[in-house]
């Protein structure tokens, strides 16, 4: 459903809208639309009529408790449904880190995004990193490894097209992955309170094509901005 | 409007001595003035904090353009506006009227008692909550400007004057927040002891009413939980003044320690709110459909289970936030299970409804009102307490509509349902029923047009705590705007309902009509005595014979069958 | 009549007669086992520390709660509450210390702890290492 | 003001089959169990994740805090035996065993100010690293709790004197020991764990 107004451009997106998906398909339009109208209808049905009296039910009867027990047990079942399917997503997108291409370290602070990419050897930490400010620039159909550091607060690093989110910690390395599927240029955002720059610190991520990705890799090494 | 109710107060016959008015209405240890201190601080509260709600929204909606009433809104108030709303709304508005408030007019009145056990500490308990109130209004107005670092207070935001730019304001807010902490302790220990120990003869575990039952359950589950943040508000305080380093990472600290501390009380802190709402609910359903509780001992099991199971799934709030993904699971796993209890006492609710006979006025209204929207709340927590769809999910406004979907119909459904219902009881007038369903009406369909709109600008991407979107070219779409203006009108509609309730309020305080002892028809205790109560709640206190949901009992010429009716 | 029941209650109160035992011999058994946790550590051998000084630890709050505050003569409720609290503690530090005693998770690492710079010496104290 | 200060009915009633102001106290010692079980609880982790805890510890004093833990021990033996008196009726004897509880407080809060007076001077303050943020903030929250309990136990003594409230007695103590309890625990984790 998501992915009508936001476009899914990672491997997992698909996924993690698959989720939101049953959920919204059980959670909604089954039980929760189930039970308002038996709501609504108890409450037009049994509005006060003259001549008749209410019913004395006092439901610790067997059968009478299982009016109850019957939906419990149907909730209980979606429940396992639902959990069963969150646990897998949740586990191929935050436990499980598929074999990666290139790493890319990502540093936030108050209030930017910096980014190291791995440049055109493809390795971090050697001479020719190049590092940007709130642009990342992807390349179609890699896997990324990222690496995500803050220097003072907390940040959340959210890019929505890729339904990714995490938290950067000061005193920690989070690391995890994503995987371009489209190119385009879209939002970063930063999704944790970190000061009164909150609201500014946008980030643009460039999903490329390898030519185009190459292209800038070597318009930076070029301009020798690769340190 | 003080004096009026003073005025009755004689007419009813007060045993005991005259007192003045200072030492009757500021320094009284009579829990139903202590209530009414509590429930118009409350109220007082909810208008500053829904202030702070208008003004911010309409930044959402409108950004960059001055707010009539306050001016431009800049980052700063922006964040200091949220943080505020959020914690007045829970801390000083959802807990002193929710608990505070009809704790203390309820216990002893549904339990047969005169007063609390313990009167003083109960006059001590408000006056430490109204100190909380003024150090809370201090820290607007010190140096560097009101705290703003969201009302969960993560560090090293909170923890550091050079990361947060407002020092003062954090500390300050910090000591508010403790001191309203001691205020509850003090408050919740005399819940508990006054309805575990002075109910009235005869009244046994199963025939206390269900909203007695809530509020000590919510009293319990704050006494068991709040205690990890009070050792928490004591180190992030010592960070902040004295140069500690719990929280520092590089001084060896860790940052998440606070958010286990703060959730380990923050999510029982829902129950303990929603508990009390619940139980209101349940009097009113009965009494307006006629019936006889649907299961009282299964509502009572699922009330327990819940907050047993509510100190087991704090870090769902914390999916992202950092902590161990194979911990997530465990958590994912507890916080689908509390959907188990819940729905189930949902489904008594609702099922207590078969066979009534329904009268639909004000506090019913408010009543199914809240099972209605409150079922919308539970269901979109199904989303994010799912960890594969928090990913996306977590810190948007889909989070924020779904606990507005479940803190406004706790907070201000369960609160005007508790008082348009124990209104004839506690001023001895009758409301106006015609402006009340105007007001119930006005209230709902506005509300609903806030939040449901939100979940679509959360699920299109909207983060929360952004005072302009301009920056991010992907949230700044005509159909977000749209959505959003249309949220924030919506709010200024809802806000503008509340006067019609102040007017209903007030006219009938002072013009109403009469009320009689037991207008509803009810079985509970305190519809047995004055309307309203006078000093020492009875002449004679009463003895109990029955449960207090027997209606519409067959072979009775009366629908109703008061506790401490002999036969 | 609020303080006639008020003294009803008192004397209803003291004529349960909770059962006092020879509190001086409690007071012994408790000195005998802090001496105990004192000296054990003067072995140098952890396991016994850690016995000598949880352990008896245990057994000394054993032996307060049981016989100074009486908590087996007051209601099985009162156990039960006091049990529950520190159900929840360990509930707690189960769901905490995954995050804050651990220098790796199973997708971040602390780089500061790992590297050992997270903890600088306090200002009197000399290297000894 | 005579309605206030006349005791509610409500008070003297005990549906659960316990005076109120016992059970009171009992739901008082659980909050308490709660605010150190999180605090220690947090140190329990650190000090279990940190070597450089044992070091730090290494400079605590352990005679020092053995001879606390001896001065409440006894100040406890003592409190309960005001609860005896008092039980007994002998409203004189319980204040006597209560002001020796308090001095007993007392003696410990001296000694501690004279510990962190040495250990402050020698160079570890509250700011110097976690171990000693976590020694001082446990050990003053607890002192906090003693100096309250010295002083409220003054007020029950002084009632007591007079042979009134001596339920108040048995309250009293039960806080005490409680602060007791937590001392216990505190001793080992911050002296002897080295």
């Amino acid at each position: 459903m998501i992915e009508n107004w936001v476009p899914a451009l990672s491997s997992y997106a698909k996924d993690i809208d698959l989720v939101f998906d049953v959920i919204f398909w059980i959670v909604i339009a089954f039980w929760f639309i189930l039970v308002e109208a038996v709501f609504l209808w108890l409450i037009v049905r049994f509005k006060k009529r003259d001549g008749v009296p209410a019913q004395y039910i006092t439901g610790e009867l067997k059968s009478e408790k299982n009016w109850v027990h019957y939906p419990h047990l149907a909730v209980l079942a979606c429940d396992v449904v639902i959990l069963f399917l969150a646990i897998r997503v949740w586990y191929d997108v935050k436990q499980h880190v598929p074999p990666t291409d290139e790493t890319v370290r990502i540093v936030a602070q108050q209030w930017a995004w910096s980014f190291v990419h791995a440049g055109a050897d493809g390795r971090l930490d050697t001479p020719d990193d190049i590092k940007t400010v709130d642009d990342l620039h992807l390349q179609v159909g890699k896997t990324y490894l990222y690496k995500l550091e803050s220097r003072d607060v907390l940040h959340s690093f959210s890019i929505p097209v890729f339904r990714l989110k995490q938290d950067a910690i000061p005193g920690r390395v989070v690391t995890g992955w994503f995987k371009p599927i489209a190119t385009g240029e879209h939002d970063i955002q930063c999704a944790e309170i970190c000061g009164i720059g909150h609201a500014l610190m946008p980030g643009r991520v460039l999903i490329e094509t390898p030519e185009e990705h190459a292209a800038w890799i070597a318009s930076k090494s070029a301009s020798g901005a690769g340190e | 409007m003080v004096v009026k109710h003073a005025d009755h107060a004689h007419e009813h016959g007060d045993h005991h001595a005259e007192q003045g008015w200072v030492s009757k209405y500021l320094f009284s240890t009579d829990h139903k003035i202590i209530c009414f201190q509590y429930m118009f601080t409350g109220m007082a509260l909810a208008i500053v904090a829904g202030f702070f709600s208008y003004v911010f929204r309409m930044q959402m909606a409108f950004p960059g353009v001055p707010v009539p009433g306050w001016g431009l809104v800049t980052p700063a108030d922006y964040n200091m506006l949220v943080t505020n709303h959020g914690a007045i709304m829970i801390f000083w508005v959802a807990m002193p009227v929710l608990i505070a408030a009809f704790g203390n007019y309820l216990i002893p009145l549904m339990i047969g008692a005169d007063d609390m056990v313990f009167p003083k500490i109960n006059r001590l308990s408000y006056q430490i909550f109204l100190l909380s109130v003024v150090v809370l209004f201090i820290s607007f107005f010190v140096d560097g400007g009101g705290f703003a670092g969201a009302w969960t207070m993560y560090p090293p935001l909170m923890a550091k004057a050079e990361y947060s730019l407002t020092g003062t304001g954090s500390s300050v807010f910090l000591l508010a927040i403790a001191l309203e902490f001691v205020a509850f302790l003090l408050g919740g220990i005399n819940f508990v002891t006054t309805a575990m120990n002075a109910r009235a003869p005869g009244m046994k575990l199963y025939d206390i009413p269900i909203v007695v039952w809530m509020i000590v359950i919510a009293s319990i589950l704050f006494m068991a939980s709040v205690g990890p943040l009070i050792a928490g508000a004591v180190m992030m305080l010592f960070d902040q003044q004295l140069g500690t380093a719990f929280f520092d990472p590089n001084r060896g600290g860790d940052p998440i320690l606070w958010q286990h501390l703060f959730w380990f009380f923050g999510h029982p802190e829902v129950y303990v709110v929603l508990l009390p709402a619940i139980g209101i609910t349940a009097e009113i359903i009965t009494v307006f459909s006629r019936k006889k509780l649907f299961a009282y001992k299964t509502v009572l099991n699922t009330a327990i289970g819940t907050g047993i199971l509510s100190f087991t799934v704090w870090a769902h709030h914390q999916f992202i936030a950092g902590i161990d993904p194979r911990m997530a699971n465990i958590f994912t796993i507890t916080t689908l299970i509390i959907s188990i209890p819940i729905a189930e006492m949902m489904f008594v609710y609702i099922a207590t409804l078969y066979g009534g006979s329904i009268t639909l006025n004000t506090p019913m209204l408010w009543a199914l009102g809240f099972i209605g929207t409150f079922l919308i709340g539970g269901v979109t927590g199904i989303f994010l307490g799912a960890s594969g769809a928090d990913i996306y999910l977590h810190d948007t406004y889909f989070v924020l509509a779904h606990f507005h979907y479940t803190f406004f119909p706790i907070a201000i459904i369960g609160t005007y349902a508790g008082l348009t219902y124990w209104f004839p009881k506690m001023f001895g007038k009758e409301m106006n029923d015609t402006l009340g369903k105007i007001h119930f009406w006005g209230t709902f369909i506005a509300f609903n047009c806030i939040f449901i709109p939100l979940f679509f600008t959360g699920m299109l991407g909207d983060h929360r705590r952004i005072f302009d979107y301009t920056n991010f070219p992907e949230l700044t779409t005509p159909m977000l705007e749209n959505l959003r203006a249309f949220a924030t009108i919506s709010l200024v509609v809802m806000l503008g309902f509340q006067l019609v309730f102040f007017y209903n309020f007030v006219t009938s305080l002072l013009w109403g009509k009469k009320a009689d002892v037991n207008p509803w028809r009810a079985n509970t205790l305190e519809w047995t005595t004055a309307s309203p109560p006078p000093h020492g709640n009875w002449a004679e206190l009463p003895t109990v014979y029955r449960g207090p949901y027997e209606y519409s009992v067959p072979g009775r010429k009366d629908d109703f069958w008061p506790q401490d009716a002999k036969s | 009549m609020a303080d006639h029941a008020a003294h009803d209650h008192a004397h209803e109160a003291h004529g349960e007669h909770t059962h006092h035992p020879d509190y001086v011999k409690i007071w012994g058994v408790l000195l005998v086992l802090l001496v105990i946790s004192v000296a054990g550590p003067f072995l140098e051998i952890q396991v016994i520390t850690l016995i000598t000084a949880f352990g008896i630890a245990i057994v000394k709050a054993y032996l307060v709660v049981k016989n100074f505050m009486h908590i087996n003569v007051a209601a099985k409720l009162v156990t039960y509450l006091v049990l529950t609290m520190l159900l929840f503690m360990l509930l707690f530090f189960a769901g905490t210390a995954p995050d804050v005693m651990e220098s790796h998770g199973s997708n971040w690492e602390k780089p500061d702890w790992i590297a050992g710079t997270a903890h600088p010496p306090a200002a009197g104290h000399e290297e000894s290492h | 003001m005579s309605a206030a200060s006349s005791r509610p009915i409500a008070t003297g009633r005990s549906a659960a089959g316990m005076p109120t102001g016992r059970l009171a106290v009992w739901w008082i010692i659980a909050s308490e169990i709660v605010i150190f079980g999180g605090l220690l609880g947090s140190y329990i982790m650190h000090r279990l994740a940190h070597d450089a805890f044992a070091e730090q510890a290494a400079h605590t004093n352990t005679w020092i805090g053995a001879f606390n833990t001896f001065v409440l021990l006894t100040s406890s033996l003592s409190a309960v035996l005001a609860h005896k008196a008092a039980d007994h009726g002998d409203g004189k004897k319980a204040a006597r065993f209560l002001y020796y509880t308090m001095g007993g407080g007392l003696v410990f809060l001296v000694v501690k100010a004279f510990e962190w007076t040495t250990e402050i001077q020698a160079g570890y303050t509250l700011a110097s690293n976690t171990f000693w943020s976590f020694y001082y903030t446990a050990a003053g929250i607890h002192a906090a709790h003693v100096l309250a309990g010295v002083i409220i136990m003054g007020f029950v003594a002084h009632t007591a004197k007079r042979q009134l409230e001596m339920q108040r007695v048995e309250l009293i103590g039960l806080y005490w020991h409680f602060v007791d309890v937590v001392w216990i625990f505190l001793f080992p984790l911050l002296y002897i764990a080295k």
